[in-house]
């Protein structure tokens, strides 16, 4: 189980190797690995800053970490999220979960994910050609994390 | 007390953290909102409108309800947008 | 859209990161990564053979893949799926799947294994101490691809 | 017509693919199966129980009642356990 708040960029692949390589117990290796992309609702963005809350997001991330481990049968599980200005195409987050069974594996690593997008106390502000602005919480996020209950 | 301003609250109110003495009359992060929104300019700006606050106490999520006392850390910020 | 039938292993980072790049439209790069466990329902598994229908095979994970950017709004997709004899923490599998939004990287990865699982022409024989045994098919991976209807 | 084994259909056949003549009074997948079994020895063996087995095509999966004609390329094979 690690947890990772770090502005330096990360390398997934050997990442998941890592965690591939922890047990022959594991079967399935799911990963989700989110960037930064040029389009937002309305208009083009040509960078994005991630804030956070230093101490808290560790402390709620292993939490989260800690419910995902109670709820699937997880041989291992990571997350590393960045802080910073990023542009384009840059790595910001990466879950990755492992398991014996690929239905484990799935459902922690989009239950962890759905969580930190509503949950982990990290704001985006997006800079377009009309200025910057701070991103505002998506009800579809809000739903995605709803469904896994409390 | 320490108070953490993130997003556009620290925007608004043009200060990331600062310690207070726990003013007079406040017991709870709703009264606190009252206390800051009466400071005037960029306070009053960020806490006027209460429905898009989002306040942790000790790091930990809490509801305006929730008390507070001398020593504590109080941060206010936006609905998360991490991921 | 790639898909690659071989015996040769493969480099799971390097195609994530391949995928990552194909376009900053990409918000999600969802991956699964299926290996060799060394237990099975009954017993502990030596080795794993994994046998296939040549020709049928590229045929079939080609159709399916198409019908998986129907479905979903991919920039890009990937399937690797390995045949011969491999060794417990070994690589069988890898699906990759990116688009804009995480939910549809996420479904389109899952619905893309779940059917590699139950229509792909492939079969799994395995090695215990009791001797080979050929893997039978398993409802709940029926159940799986049935989710998602025809 | 072309006619492939796999897994223990292979086995028990002793035989992963063999080229014949399209036999008498075989019009679809059914009727070869019966051709099949009455050949005996492992065909007896692996085509007896229909209940696990599969069938392609021309490298679609059918079900057993597609019609056959000579020149197609028939495979048997138990479900998928891929992936």
């Amino acid at each position: 189980m690690t947890i990772r708040i770090q502005a330096e960029d990360f390398d997934a692949g050997a990442e998941i190797a890592r965690i591939s390589a922890v047990s022959t117990n594991v079967g399935g290796v799911c990963s989700f690995l989110g960037l930064v992309r040029d389009s937002g609702e309305n208009s083009a963005i040509t960078a994005m800053t991630l804030e956070h809350y230093p101490g808290m997001t560790e402390k709620q991330l292993a939490k989260i970490e800690a419910e995902a481990r109670e709820r699937w049968p997880l041989d291992d599980s990571l997350i590393i999220h960045r802080y910073g200005r990023f542009e384009p195409g840059e790595q910001i987050v990466l879950v990755v979960t492992a398991s014996a069974h690929r239905k484990a594996a799935f459902e922690a690593c989009e239950f962890l994910i759905d969580w930190l997008k509503t949950k982990a106390p990290f704001w985006k502000s997006e800079e377009t050609p009309d200025g910057t602005t701070w991103v505002e919480a998506k009800a579809a996020d809000n739903a995605a994390a709803e469904k896994w209950g409390e | 007390m320490k108070i953490l301003y993130f997003a556009h609250f620290r925007e608004k109110a043009n200060i990331a953290e600062e310690d207070i003495d726990l003013p007079a009359g406040v017991e709870d992060v709703n009264s606190l909102l009252d206390w800051l929104e009466a400071r005037g300019g960029g306070y009053t700006d960020a806490f006027a409108d209460r429905n898009h606050i989002r306040v942790a106490v000790n790091q930990e999520h809490v509801e305006f309800d929730a008390a507070l006392k001398d020593g504590d850390e109080v941060a206010f910020f936006p609905p998360m947008t991490g991921g």
